[in-house]
């Protein structure tokens, strides 16, 4: 074990990945000498050359339609967005032509690639370089989603993700990307993509949340922890395909639900997941309402104090916590 | 000039696969026997086969909407195709794929695509994968007069020059996007002067003429194939029937349809053929018998296929 | 009142609108002299000329932006994409354009534009023109969203869409363009942009359903009549801002609740709608857990018996109602 | 030359005022007084000035994330961008939109664009309204040389093209789009020869030479005015600080940057004034220390601003 930042265990599983397998490249705008808008690729061209670190124009469109041509002759490829705001640009690309690809041709084909999309607000950068979109793509099928929310968790994930036969959208957190935690060194250190993770026991209540509001609900559950609410922290880590027997079954246990996200709260994820439990048999157990707690429905504002208003506080995951308690 | 006998005749065959495939399809779709759309490439025969049979067998191409031609010239199982247009089983995509998605991956068929333009960045990429496995194959990627006003055009051509890869950027221009012609949708007359724009080499050929597209593909394939990054060539040519399945016209005269039909590139090649002293117009009338008994066997092994099984619905989504 | 096909009708409403107002203009691929791949626009082009029903290159991202650009500055621009699979290649002009000008110029702009976007599967074109993506602009704040399943919804709503001061996209149902019904003929036939329409009410069970779906859900209701089980169908008509009161009203007095659409069920709209349904005060009043019925989560394939087998069917949709109705 | 004594006064004081605009919030984010991130524009003040000014006052522009000179150079009130840059609820957004979004639509300021590329539909169909509405105004579309490879680029000047719309393309080629050289993003050293794939005139100036600009632009508007179509220009020219806020500059030699140092715009204008006797150096002196006056005066203006109300949030999604 090591202490990284998230940024460094990003950068640690693809520099890793590339030294195992040839086949894995890697493009993206300023990612080479440049290292990346936010320094996650800093020294990789140094150590694999322009050929498998390749920047590319402002092209968006057809870096995702390269890593799809790539993926299905062959290479590895993973394709950086420099904002996941950008994937507006990639769509066609990836939803049309990568998602599809094996499906339309009778299974004749797989599509190994993955597309690094930074997400999230809080850097002041407004309403443009701002959203969290997962939940775009989420719904379409042929692509797997994966939200990492803690470096460890970054590392794991994006090395399976590299080796996953699929188009994998891999959801960074900009905020995340100076975060430290300790990660395994070793290899093999792979995280089974569409297995959720328990990040805290308890017996009230369940949160369901990923990506950077992990760390807010965990703190809390410790404030409410000292009012004697016992809380149940489940991060799915992956979105699509979802572990629901987990999220589930933390609910039969508890009774109680909520589910946070920062995104943007009206046609959320969020709220998938928040469906998938009211469909399910975890329904004779729940005491309260689903509870949501997500972005508000606005373009991310450029002013810091609006900025912050944006996205649920560890204070408004607490009273949501209470809330529900108090049913 | 490097093509053989045996290449013409190859070609000539590809040729009347083509025509005779898209009568048949033709005929299926006015009496309802096929489902969904198709857009037949009628009048494109030259165009499509003739840059097929330039490439050597394992390159690569990326095959569009209107791309029945393209695929029988690259050499493809006839019945699989077949097979595919009726949904069935047997089809190259096991009846998921239909008209618009026919692919053969592993045989360098990339897809064909429903979506105009969508093959570009394909093409792009997967040259790159030929670059950097030094696998000395090339990609030539198909799209027609109106794809080339997508942005993805754009982002295509001018990836695959700075990055030197090894891809013909292939456009049949029939004068028509759908039904806008092409002084309504671009304000140059010659497409391949684009080229331009991305510091490449572009060239316009008689898309009619079966001879001038396989030297000008062969000629430029092996540019592509020596490193010296892509080429842009816009192909000349006309679709003889409507957009898709059918179309009242109302965008072209019925004089314009009949002038290019005069131009048909089969006959035009057929007399090239017995005029150099090839072929006998008997050989070629058997060549032509054959390609029209192959699609008739491809019908019925289309026919007697079964149904892909309904549990498939969820399969192959993912790997 | 007068007949109309659904085509028609979507027709009239732009020809009024564009008669009552010189601001107003249509663009498109081929909706010119060939009235659209669908045949929806045939006459206008004869009817308005050539500048106000303008024919575009093959050109999505333009075709979006433009609208866009043409809103803000005065005009009242339609856009039509053949297909809403190509919105793909439109979602930048439309989600971080014209969704977001007049939030992040702090309420000095507005985009007054409509994109009409023909949806659904059920045509035999496979996996690349048969999508509905509404959710996908649901999760955009700056956009509403619109889904008429009749020919008088498609007129009423169009309408107001077109008088709407704000992005609009218009959600049409390429299997409901040669549906007749009866339509309001009147020019000030407007239908409000926010407002359910309960299409069939009932006391046992709500079915909340838009689009093609509508049909069959009031089909099955007849079918479970038979039996006995009275069903409310609601339709929202309109997505974004949805209207959560007559939703939520009817599942309190119906405690049963199913949504169902023709989307890919993972990360749909029908999750959304059943996540507002349990997290409001309608919860206590539920005798079920909130289903879901909607499209398979793959591509479309091409074969018509997959085809059909994608979306729920009549009888799949009674057979929910029953499994709701026998808990 | 139509260009008056009064104009080049005017021009003057814009470019000082950007360049004093820059060096104070360059000042503020060194200090993190600023959040988020900006881009300057420091040694492009000709370029975008000189075009601006060249236009007439209700003309509109689109801008882009480069964007401070431009709006500057559009006339401005720099109080209000002063405050938006600090996130006042008097700035041009109220707050809301930062340095990548200042806009003000009333005056012709489309708005400022975090995507790149962003502006190229909006410019188009802008024009259309212009055209349409027979305003007898024009659109000019300020981007960069990496924007001209995304696909927005191709297809909105494509479609300018057809449909022969007023609309100037400005492409500020600084050379480099953020850290990549031009080189290594097309594969060709003039953008402005871009204009031949879509039909129309295209133009190269000197970007750092605020006469030779202003001179081309009011030309070129002149055309656009006149209902002839588009036109793309390319002004070569350089922006001295890092990308956004600062950066390593491992792309680029300290030598290349002071050579271009050596051509100040805004020196090379003061030289040219001066040289013509249109002023003197004590007049141009005094212009200067207005411009940054009217800074300071504009950071003082912010700063007794408030900040928008928290209720604002919720504000404004919808019309
Ligand atoms: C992105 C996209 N936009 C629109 C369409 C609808 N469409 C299908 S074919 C076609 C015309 C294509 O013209 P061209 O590229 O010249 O090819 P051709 O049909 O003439 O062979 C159009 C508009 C599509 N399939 N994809
Ligand atoms: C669509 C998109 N891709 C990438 C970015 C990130 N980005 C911001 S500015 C920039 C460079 C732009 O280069 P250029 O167009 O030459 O303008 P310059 O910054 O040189 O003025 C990049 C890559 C973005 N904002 N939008
Ligand atoms: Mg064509
Ligand atoms: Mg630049």
């Amino acid at each position: 074990m090591k202490e990284m930042t998230y940024a460094e265990a990003i950068r640690a599983a693809m520099s890793e990945e590339m030294r195992r397998d040839p086949d894995v490249i890697f493009m993206g705008e300023d990612i080479g000498l440049y290292g990346g808008a936010f320094g996650v690729s800093v020294g990789m061209f140094e150590e694999f050359g322009p050929d498998r670190v390749r920047d590319t124009p402002i092209s968006e469109a057809v870096i995702a339609g390269a890593a799809a041509g790539a993926a299905v002759t062959g290479m590895r490829p993973i394709a950086e967005l420099m904002f996941m705001d950008f994937s507006t640009i990639a769509m066609d690309s990836l939803v049309n032509q990568a998602a599809k690809m094996r499906y339309m041709f009778g299974g004749k084909a797989k599509v190994p690639m993955v597309l690094r999309c930074p997400a999230g607000s809080g850097t002041g950068a407004a309403a443009q370089h701002s959203q969290s979109l997962e939940a775009w793509f989420c719904h379409v099928p042929g692509l797997k989603v994966v939200t990492p929310s803690t470096p460890a968790d970054a590392k794991g994930l994006l090395k399976a993700a590299i080796r996953d036969d699929n188009p994998v959208v891999f959801v960074e957190q900009k905020l995340l990307y100076r975060q430290k935690g300790m990660v395994p060194e070793e290899d093999d250190f792979i995280l089974e993509i569409g297995k959720a993770d328990i990040k805290r026991e308890g017996s009230d209540v369940t949160v369901v949340v990923y990506g950077r509001m992990l760390q807010r609900a965990l703190e809390a559950a410790e404030i409410v922890a000292k009012e004697g609410i016992d809380v149940e922290v489940v991060d799915p880590m992956t979105l699509v395909p979802l572990d629901k027997e987990t999220i589930i079954n933390s609910v039969k246990k508890t009774g109680r639900a909520i589910v946070v996200n920062e995104a943007v709260k009206t046609g959320g994820y969020a709220g998938e997941i928040a469906a998938v439990i009211a469909e399910s048999d975890a329904f004779d157990y729940l005491d309260a309402p689903v509870l949501r707690l997500a972005g508000k429905d606005v373009p991310i504002p450029y002013n810091p104090d609006l900025e912050k208003a944006v996205v649920p506080s560890v204070n408004e995951i607490a009273d949501a916590i209470r809330t529900v308690m108090n049913r | 000039m490097s093509i053989k006998k045996s290449d013409f005749k190859e070609m000539y065959k590809r040729m009347n696969e083509a025509r005779a495939f898209e009568e048949k399809v033709s005929y299926f779709f006015a009496r309802g026997m096929i489902h969904g759309t198709t857009h037949l490439s009628v009048g494109q025969e030259a165009s499509a086969v003739g840059a097929c049979m330039a490439l050597k067998s394992d390159d690569l191409i990326t095959s569009t909407h209107r791309g029945h031609s393209q695929v029988i010239g690259k050499g493809i199982d006839l019945n699989k195709m077949m097979a595919e247009l009726l949904g069935k089983q047997t089809g190259y995509c096991k009846g998921k794929g239909g008209s618009m998605h026919i692919a053969d991956v592993d045989a360098g068929n990339l897809g064909a695509n429903g979506v105009v333009g969508g093959g570009h960045g394909i093409a792009v990429c997967a040259a790159i994968t030929q670059k950097l496995k030094k696998t000395g194959k090339i990609v030539l990627c198909f799209f027609g007069d109106g794809a080339a006003n997508e942005g993805s055009f754009h982002e295509a051509l001018n990836l695959a020059s700075v990055w030197k890869l090894p891809v013909i950027f292939y456009c049949e221009n029939n004068l028509y996007g759908m039904s806008t012609p092409i002084s309504k949708h671009m304000n140059i007359k010659d497409i391949y002067k684009r080229a331009e724009a991305y510091g490449i080499p572009g060239y316009a050929i008689d898309g009619n003429n079966a001879v001038e597209v396989f030297n000008k593909v062969e000629e430029v394939a092996k540019y592509v194939r020596e490193g010296n990054g892509p080429v842009l060539i816009e192909s000349k040519t006309y679709r003889w029937l409507g957009h898709s399945k059918s179309d009242a016209n109302v965008y072209r005269t019925k004089e314009e349809i009949e002038s290019w039909k005069e131009k048909d590139p089969i006959l035009a090649l057929e007399k090239y053929l017995v005029g150099e002293g090839l072929f006998t117009e008997a050989a070629l009338k058997k060549v032509k018998q054959q390609a029209y008994d192959d699609i008739e066997a491809a019908v019925q092994y289309a026919n007697e296929s079964p149904n892909p099984p309904i549990e498939s619905l969820l399969e192959d989504v993912y790997a």
